[in-house]
């Protein structure tokens, strides 16, 4: 050990040893993983058309509007075997108007995935700012906190949504945001959010408490570290394993939320779709039109899907487990 | 006591594959042991002790472990045996402790129904009543106070001593032949250390059953061991009884370890023996003598020692066998470089 | 619960370890009281501080500002919030009489108010729907339980087989599909297509069990699968990680049955994370029910409430949500106390 | 259309709030309508009807809109109502076809005598009638029972005819004086006993209205007119378990699960010439989802070889039914009551051009389609249907209005053009800032008001639809604050007479207008000659005037005249004399029967 | 050899309360982990600490370093009373007091690189080193014996030994002027101990440093405590310089403590003559009056039942040899 000899006027730059982030490795690990890789190829094959929905359609000459009387016989249902499928129509039409459901699905995918991800966004916010703060500050703040969280999961949340959409839509209204659907929607993420928080803010506790415990954290209250630096420089990094892999399992779950308020009556509203329309009015088209119901729900499973594998792949790819070795 | 070779290790080789790449946890490692024996298994964290200790009694039975060589217990290859047959020999022919006497328990049922439970297992028809009577006994001779009163405790409610007393009397209730301790005093504090291998060698000493001790303190080693095999980097390193390992190692790892402790021990200020560097990774283990990168005495023989895994040899007239290309010169190395 | 394992749970002649039951519960119970309170609160406030006028919707089109406002004084909503509350609260412990005179009705104890839109007193029309959500929210929890806690015990046994892909499939696609759509493909494909089930027909179990059973066992795998799901999961990764814990080991040292250690080590210890998610749950599950009334027409609890949401019947809202939250909070003290239970360092600590 | 805007769920609508009855002319059938009886032949095929046996009703309803007899006012329930517990004093002949349109006594033993030119009706009761207690039907209970239409607090719901005919003063604002039996003094009592009085031997009862009413005797085919004994009225709680004069009585009424009506063994088939009462009982099974109810009848399994639906086929399964054969024995389409129509509100759609380009570009053939193509109905050219025989001609529609009713977009882009000159103030409303649209919140409107949307976009004119939750939706639009361009609607003749039909929906005091007329500078002469047609005495005459009224209102187009609806069903194989009563344009429950 | 006293603890005390049973959650009791310690750290000197699990030593470490609030006592740092420093002051105080902590794993943040964990405290302290952060940081890296190359590495690329060092080069990185090391090796392979222990004596000999070392084992301490402090159930109960101490134990506790390390020596060779404690340490919830010792003493009497034995010099001529001790029947070595 010959360290001490190195005084401050022979100091030099070292040459760095190119080294692996975790992230960096987790990267890595996770690239490996092929059936992950191909998951977020789709799922970002389903962001990447719903972002870019108007081009897409454009290109495929269709719209999610347009009314086709001819592709619709005198039932008003599709005019043709599996709902009436053509080069016009790559995936048939709706019965009763006869729009392009490849169209719809394409601008559905938008409502749904913007519900599903800004949702998820304020769930997570949310749920992990009152998680790191009560899991960090303990007393009486986490008191508060654990005791509202107990209040909101006593209350039957589906049925107060349903209940306070249309009162509270109009409030939306008359505070200044655009009547309709972007009303319905901000309910809709709003109410989600209030509700939804309560699970990632319970896990996101139980991990910073056990962080709490870990000696990092003591060491940087031994360097006088504030509030600020502990939640955003020790806590936060290390929690964003479990909060990644909350958000891709949640997000499936809000698009399937929304289609349920939409099969309740208190979705969207027309013309506009989300694949929870579609697939609330698909249901009625069980007999008459087998196609029209699958293909929604075949898209919803490949997005859900896609996301929980990812997630899944993400979560291995972060599992500390892997970072040692525990062999004797 | 008697001399009878209970169990015998031979050429085992456990393996784990990872996501990071294949982990050759146990290389090629032989050992026996003998009725009445203790036998120590020493090495720091990573050499391979816990390993081959789970797999006597074949516990390593992950999809991602592949185990090879074969492991004789009264001549016969565990090994080799149908899943009936090895939980026929856990626990009543060989037993086990772990090192954390709070998480060898389970918690959620009392510590009377546990020990019970292990005796019931291997006596079938006994009554309910018999076997409570016999774990009292157990319980009583590892130490429990008040057994009686303590039977139909839950283990969060002993004391880290008392757990392991009382993991002791589960893994002794059926007078196994063989017990594998695996770092049974590491999670004690030194007063409740010295009850525990107290307690253990006085059973041994009752029963004169043999004891697989596996440790990473060489001093427990020296009090409680009849024979040493030193792991390092998966392998078995050097191989003596308790006297010849503490008077004349022979190998440098097992040298640099003793000075290490020794110096710990008795210096007072002023610099400790060390052995320099980090033990290797399982990983990726070197070609030649894994503790070559670490070894300060193969300057003339390195090309040798990195080349190939030295064998275990007889080095001295004694019975100690050494893994080392130094060999006969490794002695009067070691002996030059022992500290006055 | 230990009793098959050789002595009973209340053996132990330490009074002391049932004394720490005892307070363990009642701490358990005055808790959930405290939270009923402000449940009950939070949804009064809730329901009466909307935009919609309570005494408007208690009458038709013919209905003149005149009777409109004798509706209101009838029932109260004339008064102020707190007193409002205060009339509610005592009603659930007294009973209510709304009116004077000959056109006065009572609603006994427990009252939860009266609708105007079907004439019954709130408490009389929870009652009749209450048993048929109780009925499929609890088979339903049983089902989801054991299917939840079997393919999660299937999927960590058989880990990286076919068993787990299939499982980790199977539960992705089953904790995300809208419950309605899993429901009517279910019922579409049971009874319409594979014609295995009469279409169902609710009767409750003491007038036809038969009946019951043919119409609840769509229902229980409805909603059944789709939670299910998450606790596949769940406790697939919890016996993963029971499995490492050294006392699992020690289990097996000792010689027992892989069955025995999975059944007394690996699941007791995997089940206690599950059963205290799995009160948490119950509020999800009761929305589940909602959906699952409305799929296979049953007359439950859940299906009052959507009603009574189109019909803006608001003494029958805020009663539901009240009686569901109380469903809830009991569900989740039950489960707090089953904890306990299980685990013995909860209650002794 | 009515029933189609019922969503998936249940969640729907309050028919009375439709308020709709029964009717079509008793003597002739109209030539447009001819179908009918073809079409009714499944249900009246030639087996004998039997007695005995459980009929099944599916619905998707949660529980029968009203019981009591006074409160009950849509088409099924009247017939339902009607037909099992509750008897009135004149009824429609229980017969499928024309022959159902035949006006019968019931507890009286003719169609009433009127004097005073019809401003005094009187009817002789046929005696022996009883309730399910045993006890007898008097004259001073049927005055009852129409006395508490008067008790506006607690009767909801029903027909007003009684306050609005009777002979009791009113205040100015049309308040009656009488304010119904529960609150009356002695002598606002009295002046409902003058009114409506009984004979010394109880055996007449006799109306004093307040002006003629020629068809009065149709009028009390309401059950608004039927008896209630005093002792048993429990007001508000009545319309749970109201007391049958019927063949029927409950046995069980659980709303959102099921009604059980088993026999009532006091009604004496003796005393009741019109009711055969073939089945030992009904249940009503509420709360179904729609989809469900048609499976269950084509799979024609277990019991429900016995039912029939309350609400018609859904549109998505009429292709299944109507193309296979195994239905043809037990399915029908036919023509119901009612004809729908999209109301404008004409104080802020002023601008009859406007309202003339929505009209004729509109692709009310895709309207059409979505609801079931021509099964929805024929598209209608007014607001008088065929049926009712003596007031329908023929309208001349506006010059450019594609027949087959697909949009003409030029014709509609000259009228738009005719307004940005005439009327600039609603052009821009209609091109620019769009015309609010109220519809109700369900999944087939959903699609109906995308295509609203889409059409009229090709002319020009914008939609901005605003869904209000079905139950609402009604009372919302007849809310005057509620700030809507567009509404819709349907409505039934209470009886065969336009009467019930031109005033009802486009006079300001009518109880269906949505179109907020009043200020129309039409309005005047559109008031005095209805007020004309009304106090016609001569039927045919009125007749003439009815069909220059509707001629008129399809040139102001306060309203876009819809379909001349139709409905479709299916029922079990086992059920007999399952045919469209032609008064209600459902079935005929009561006189279903168990096929042996 | 006295030299000036930097950190001194008079009559701390620290109790957590415990436990809530009861239907309204009250503590019923209180875990008197601290209970009256007074100790004393000599500028440029080692403060041994040891004891077993539950004596309270790293709640004296955190009190000391005003991780936690002591319940009453107080501390003094170079004179200055920090006991009730606060806020900003308390931050600045920070800079003198640093911690070695015991678990290397779970003393490194997982996501940060070595750099950043060194580099902390200096952005918390606000403290820009004259050249730049990367080059002190690399300063302090090549000073513990770590390859400063490894300046962009993360925790789980070293083994433990080495993430010691990071977290030694952590503390080191403000310039402490007492250093606080909690069981600093005990986590550790023995060769690795012997390297870390030498490192720490290293740099206290090059930087001047002070600490306070707390350890269970008794060997660790020997080597490089200049006076060593005995804790038995949060007391105190034996302060003296480690040759003494391990030559001739005054305590009981101590000297059973000593004798129940095993040594490094094959059983037949050394004289085997343990003391083995019976029983368990007791509760500190509750702990017994008197000598907390005294059920697990071969020498109580019921003296020490009744009264607590105060921490005095029992020699006949009090010198530092001998140091102090808290029994009233202490061995008398010759």
């Amino acid at each position: 050990m010959s360290t001490t000899e190195a005084t401050v006027g022979e100091l030099h730059e070292y040459a760095l040893i190119e080294s692996k982030s975790p992230g960096r490795l987790a990267w890595e690990r996770f690239r490996r993983d092929r059936v992950a890789v191909v998951a977020s190829f789709v799922v970002l094959f389903f962001v990447g058309i719903a972002l870019f929905a108007p081009l897409v359609c454009k290109a495929l000459g269709i719209n999610p509007l347009t009314l086709d009387r001819k592709a619709l016989n005198d039932f008003g249902l599709p005019n043709g075997p599996f709902g009436a499928m053509s080069r016009k129509h790559l995936l048939g039409v709706e019965p009763g108007t006869g729009r392009d459901i490849l169209a719809r699905l394409i601008y559905g995918a938008r409502i749904s995935l913007f519900v599903g991800f800004v949702s998820t966004l304020l769930t997570t916010v949310i749920g992990v700012v009152l998680g790191i703060v009560a899991g960090y500050r303990r007393g009486k703040i986490d008191a508060v906190i654990s005791r509202f969280t107990d209040l909101t999961l006593a209350f039957p949340s589906l049925l107060l949504i349903i209940a306070l959409t249309r009162p509270f839509t109009q409030r939306l209204e008359s505070l200044g945001v655009p009547e309709g659907n972007p009303a319905r929607l901000t309910y809709i993420i709003l109410v989600l959010s209030l509700f939804g928080w309560v699970y990632v803010a319970r896990i996101v506790r139980g991990q910073t408490l056990a962080l709490r415990e870990r000696e990092f954290v003591e060491a940087a209250r031994a360097s006088g570290a504030g509030h600020w630096h502990m939640v955003f420089k020790e806590l936060l990094p290390n929690i964003w394993a479990p909060i990644i892999v909350i958000v891709s399992l949640s997000l499936p779950g809000y698009v399937a939320v929304e289609s349920t308020l939409s099969f309740l009556g208190v979705g969207l509203l027309p013309p506009d779709a989300s694949w929870g329309v579609m697939l609330g009015d698909s249901v009625k088209y069980y007999r008459a039109d087998p196609t029209y119901l699958f293909v929604p729900g075949v898209a919803l499973i490949v997005l859900v899907l896609a996301f929980n594998v990812m997630g899944d792949g993400i979560r291995d790819a972060l599992d500390p487990k892997s970072d040692r070795q525990q062999l004797g | 006591m008697n001399n009878v070779r209970l169990l015998s290790v031979e050429n085992l080789n456990v393996e784990f594959s990872t996501s990071d790449g294949v982990v050759h946890a146990v290389n090629d490692v032989s050992f026996s042991v003998h009725s009445g024996k203790t036998l120590g298994i020493v090495g720091e964290s990573g050499s391979g002790k816990s390993v081959t200790a789970s797999s006597i009694l074949k516990l390593n039975t992950g999809i991602t472990a592949s185990t090879s060589g074969s492991i004789l217990f009264n001549g016969k290859n565990i090994l080799g045996v149908d899943d009936k047959a090895i939980r026929a020999i856990r626990g009543s022919e060989i037993a086990m402790i772990f090192q954390d006497p709070l998480s060898a328990l389970n918690p959620y049922y009392t510590i009377g129904s546990q020990i019970i439970e292990a005796y019931k297992v291997h006596h079938k028809g006994v009554k309910k009543k018999e076997a409570r009577k016999i774990a009292l006994e157990m319980l009583h001779r590892v130490g429990i106070p008040n057994p009686e009163a303590r039977i139909d405790e839950y283990p969060h409610q002993f004391s880290g001593g008392m757990r392991q007393r009382i993991v002791i009397a589960t893994a002794l209730i059926n007078s196994p032949k063989l017990l594998i301790a695996d770092e049974p005093t590491t999670a004690l504090d030194v007063t409740v250390q010295a009850q525990i291998l107290d307690l253990m060698k006085d059973i041994q000493r009752e029963n004169g059953m043999a004891i697989i001790l596996i440790t990473h303190d060489l001093g427990v080693v020296a009090e409680t061991c009849d024979d040493v095999a030193v792991m390092y980097g998966g392998r078995i390193v050097e191989k003596a009884s308790v006297q010849e390992l503490f008077v004349t190692p022979t190998h440098p790892y097992s040298f640099g370890l003793l000075g290490a402790v020794r110096s710990l021990d008795n210096s007072a200020r002023g610099e400790l023996q060390t052995i320099a560097g980090s033990p290797p990774s399982l990983l990726n283990l070197p070609s030649g003598c894994s503790f070559l990168p670490r070894c300060s005495y193969a300057d003339a023989s390195r090309q040798q020692c990195a080349s190939f895994v030295p064998p275990l040899q007889n080095v001295l007239p004694t019975n100690s066998l050494s893994a080392c290309h130094l060999r006969a010169e490794a002695l009067n190395v070691l002996k030059i470089k022992e500290p006055s | 619960m230990s009793a098959k394992v050789g002595t009973p749970l209340f053996y132990s002649p330490l009074s002391y370890l049932r004394i720490a039951l005892i307070t363990f519960i009642a701490r358990r119970l005055l808790f959930a009281l405290v939270l009923l309170a402000a449940v009950s609160l939070f949804t009064y406030l809730l329901f009466a501080l909307l935009p919609t006028d309570p005494a408007a919707l208690t009458c038709g089109k013919n209905c003149k500002p005149e009777l409109i406002e004798a509706n209101r004084v009838r029932l109260g909503y004339d008064k102020p919030i707190h007193e409002q509350y205060f009339q509610f609260v005592k009603g659930i412990f007294t009973g209510r009489t709304y009116g004077t005179g000959d056109i006065a009705f009572t609603c006994p104890a427990p009252s939860l108010g009266y609708s105007f839109n079907q004439h019954e007193c709130v408490s009389s029309l929870i009652g009749k729907t209450f048993p048929v959500t109780a009925f499929l929210s609890l088979g339903a929890f049983i089902l989801w339980m054991l299917l939840g806690v079997g393919t999660g015990t299937l999927a960590a046994l058989h880990r990286g087989k076919w068993q787990d892909r299939l499982t980790s499939v199977i539960t992705s696609i089953g904790v995300s599909l809208p419950t309605f759509y899993v429901g009517l493909l279910v019922l579409f494909s049971v009874v319409i297509w594979l014609q295995w089930l009469p279409f169902p027909h609710y009767a409750s179990p003491s007038e036809n069990l038969h009946d019951f059973l043919t119409a609840m066992i769509l229902p229980w795998i409805t909603l059944a699968v789709l939670s299910a799901a998450s606790y596949t999961r769940i406790t697939r990764n919890g016996v993963l990680e029971a499995m490492n814990e050294d006392f699992v080991r020690f289990g097996v040292a000792k010689g027992l049955k892989n069955r025995t250690v999975i059944r007394k080590y690996v699941l007791r210890a995997a089940l206690i994370p599950i059963v205290t998610i799995a009160g948490l749950d119950f509020a999800a599950l009761l929305g589940g029910a909602i959906v699952t009334e409305s799929v296979f027409s049953l007359p439950g609890m859940g299906r009052l409430a959507i009603r009574s949401v189109t019909d803006s019947d608001l003494p029958v809202l805020v009663g539901t949500t009240l009686v569901a939250a109380v469903f809830i909070v009991m569900a989740n003290t039950i489960v707090d106390i089953i904890y306990g239970i299980l685990d013995p360092r909860v209650r002794l600590k | 259309m009515k029933r189609r805007i019922i969503g998936l769920l249940g969640l729907a609508l309050s028919a009375s709030l439709i308020a709709s009855a029964c009717g079509s002319d008793s003597s002739s059938s109209s030539d447009t309508a001819a179908s009918t009886d073809t079409l009714a032949i499944p249900g009246t095929d030639s087996s004998t009807p039997t007695a005995g046996g459980t009929i099944h009703i599916l619905s998707q309803l949660e529980q029968i809109t009203h019981l009591d007899p006074q409160r009950n006012y849509t088409g099924s329930d009247l017939a339902f109502v009607g037909s099992t517990m509750q008897r009135a004093l004149t009824s429609y002949a229980y017969a499928p076809g024309s022959a159902g349109s035949q006006l019968v006594g019931d507890l009286a033993t003719d169609t009433g005598t009127p004097t005073e030119g019809g401003k005094v009706w009187s009817f002789t009761l046929r005696g022996g009638a009883t309730y399910e207690d045993g006890s007898e039907v008097t004259c001073a209970d049927i005055a009852y029972g129409t006395s508490r239409v008067f008790a506006t607090d607690i009767i909801v719901d029903g027909p007003t005819y009684a306050i609005s005919y009777l002979d009791i003063p009113q205040d100015a604002d049309g308040n009656s004086n009488y304010p119904g039996p529960y609150t009356a003094t002695a002598d606002q009592q009295a002046l409902f006993d003058k009114a409506v009085s009984c004979s010394e031997d109880g055996k007449t009862i006799t109306f004093t209205l307040s002006r003629i009413v020629a068809d009065f005797n149709y009028t009390v085919t309401l059950l608004a007119f039927s008896p209630v004994p005093k002792a048993k009225d429990t007001g508000e709680k009545y319309d749970m378990a109201p007391v049958s004069s019927g063949p029927y009585k409950i046995e069980s009424y659980e709303p959102g699960k099921s009604l059980v009506l088993v026999r009532n063994e006091n009604w004496s088939k003796a005393s009741d010439p019109i009711r055969n009462a073939y089945a030992d009982s009904f249940v009503y099974e509420f709360a179904l989802d729609p989809a469900v109810i048609d499976e269950r009848l084509m799979a024609d399994a277990g019991d429900d070889q016995y039912a029939v639906g309350d609400g018609g086929l859904q549109p998505e399964n009429l292709q299944t039914v109507f193309t296979d054969d195994r239905f043809k024995d037990r399915r029908q389409d036919d023509y119901d009551p009612y004809v729908s129509f999209t109301a404008f509100n004409v104080k802020t759609v002023s601008c009859v051009e406007v309202r003339r380009a929505v009209y004729l570009g509109l692709d009310r053939e895709a309207l059409r389609t979505a609801g079931g193509g021509p099964y929805t109905g024929d598209f209608a050219d007014g607001f008088v249907k065929p049926a009712l025989a003596d007031d329908y001609a023929p309208s001349k529609l506006p010059e450019g209005l594609n027949t087959d009713g697909t949009p003409n977009i030029e014709s509609a882009k000259a009228a738009l053009a005719e307004a940005k000159t005439k009327c600039p103030d609603v052009y821009a409303k209609a091109t620019v800032e769009g015309l609010k649209f109220f519809h109700p919140d369900t999944p087939i409107w959903q699609k109906l008001v995308s295509i609203w949307i889409e059409s009229l976009k090709a002319v020009g004119i914008v939609i901005k639809p605003t869904a209000v939750e079905p139950s609402k939706y009604y009372p919302t639009v007849q809310n005057e604050e509620t700030d809507y361009d567009i509404s819709r609607g349907a409505w039934g003749p209470d009886w065969p007479n336009a009467s019930t039909m031109i005033p009802e929906l486009f006079l300001t005091t009518g109880g269906f207008n949505l179109t907020r007329n009043g200020d129309d500078p039409a309005y005047k002469q559109f008031e005095t000659d209805t007020k004309a047609a009304l106090n016609e005495l001569d039927r045919k005459a009125q007749g003439k005037k009815w069909q220059a009224l509707n001629q008129f209102l399809v040139d102001q187009l306060w309203s876009i005249p819809g379909t001349f609806t139709k409905a479709q069903d299916l029922w079990g194989s086992k059920v007999g004399n399952a045919y469209r009563w032609s008064s209600s344009g459902s079935f005929l429950f009561g006189e279903l029967y168990v096929k042996q | 050899m006295t030299s000036e006293v930097l950190l001194e603890g008079k009559e701390l005390i620290k109790y957590f309360p415990h436990g809530s049973k009861g239907i309204f959650g009250k503590p019923d009791g209180f875990v008197q982990a601290v209970d009256g310690v007074n100790i004393i750290l000599r500028k440029g000197q080692t403060l041994g600490i040891v004891g077993e699990s539950g004596c309270g030593k790293s709640t004296l470490a955190r009190v000391l370093t005003r991780l936690i609030d002591p319940t009453s006592g107080s501390i003094f740092l170079e004179g200055q009373d920090i006991t009730k420093v606060n806020g900003k002051e308390l931050q600045v105080l920070r800079r003198d007091i640093q911690m070695i902590f015991q678990d290397p794993y779970s003393s490194l943040n997982p996501r940060h690189s070595v750099g950043e964990i060194i580099a902390t405290p200096m952005r918390i302290q606000k403290i820009l080193p004259k050249g730049s952060e990367k080059l002190r940081v690399q300063e302090l890296m090549e000073l513990v014996g770590l390859n400063p190359e490894h300046y962009n590495r993360y925790p789980h690329e070293f083994s433990g030994g080495q993430r010691q060092r990071i977290g030694i080069a952590r503390a080191l990185a403000l310039n402490p002027k007492v250093i606080v090391a909690d069981e600093p090796v005990s986590a550790l392979d023995v060769s690795i101990q012997a390297q870390i222990l030498n490192l720490l004596e290293q740099l206290q000999h090059d930087l001047g440093l002070s600490y306070v070392f707390i350890a269970h084992d008794l060997s660790v301490v020997r080597h490089i405590a200049d006076e060593v402090a005995v804790m038995y159930l949060g007391k105190v109960v034996e302060l003296a310089r480690p040759d003494a101490l391990y030559s001739a134990p005054s305590h009981p506790y101590s000297k059973a403590l000593l004798s129940a390390v095993p040594s490094a020596t094959p059983r037949s060779s050394h004289m085997h003559s343990r003391i083995v404690l019976q029983g368990d340490v007791p509760s500190p919830i509750n702990p017994p009056n008197g000598c907390r010792f005294a059920a697990r003493c071969w020498k109580a009497k019921d003296s020490c039942i009744a009264q607590e034995p105060s921490l005095q010099s029992h020699g006949e001529i009090p010198d530092e040899n001998v140091g102090l001790v808290a029994c009233h029947f202490p061995e008398i070595s010759n």
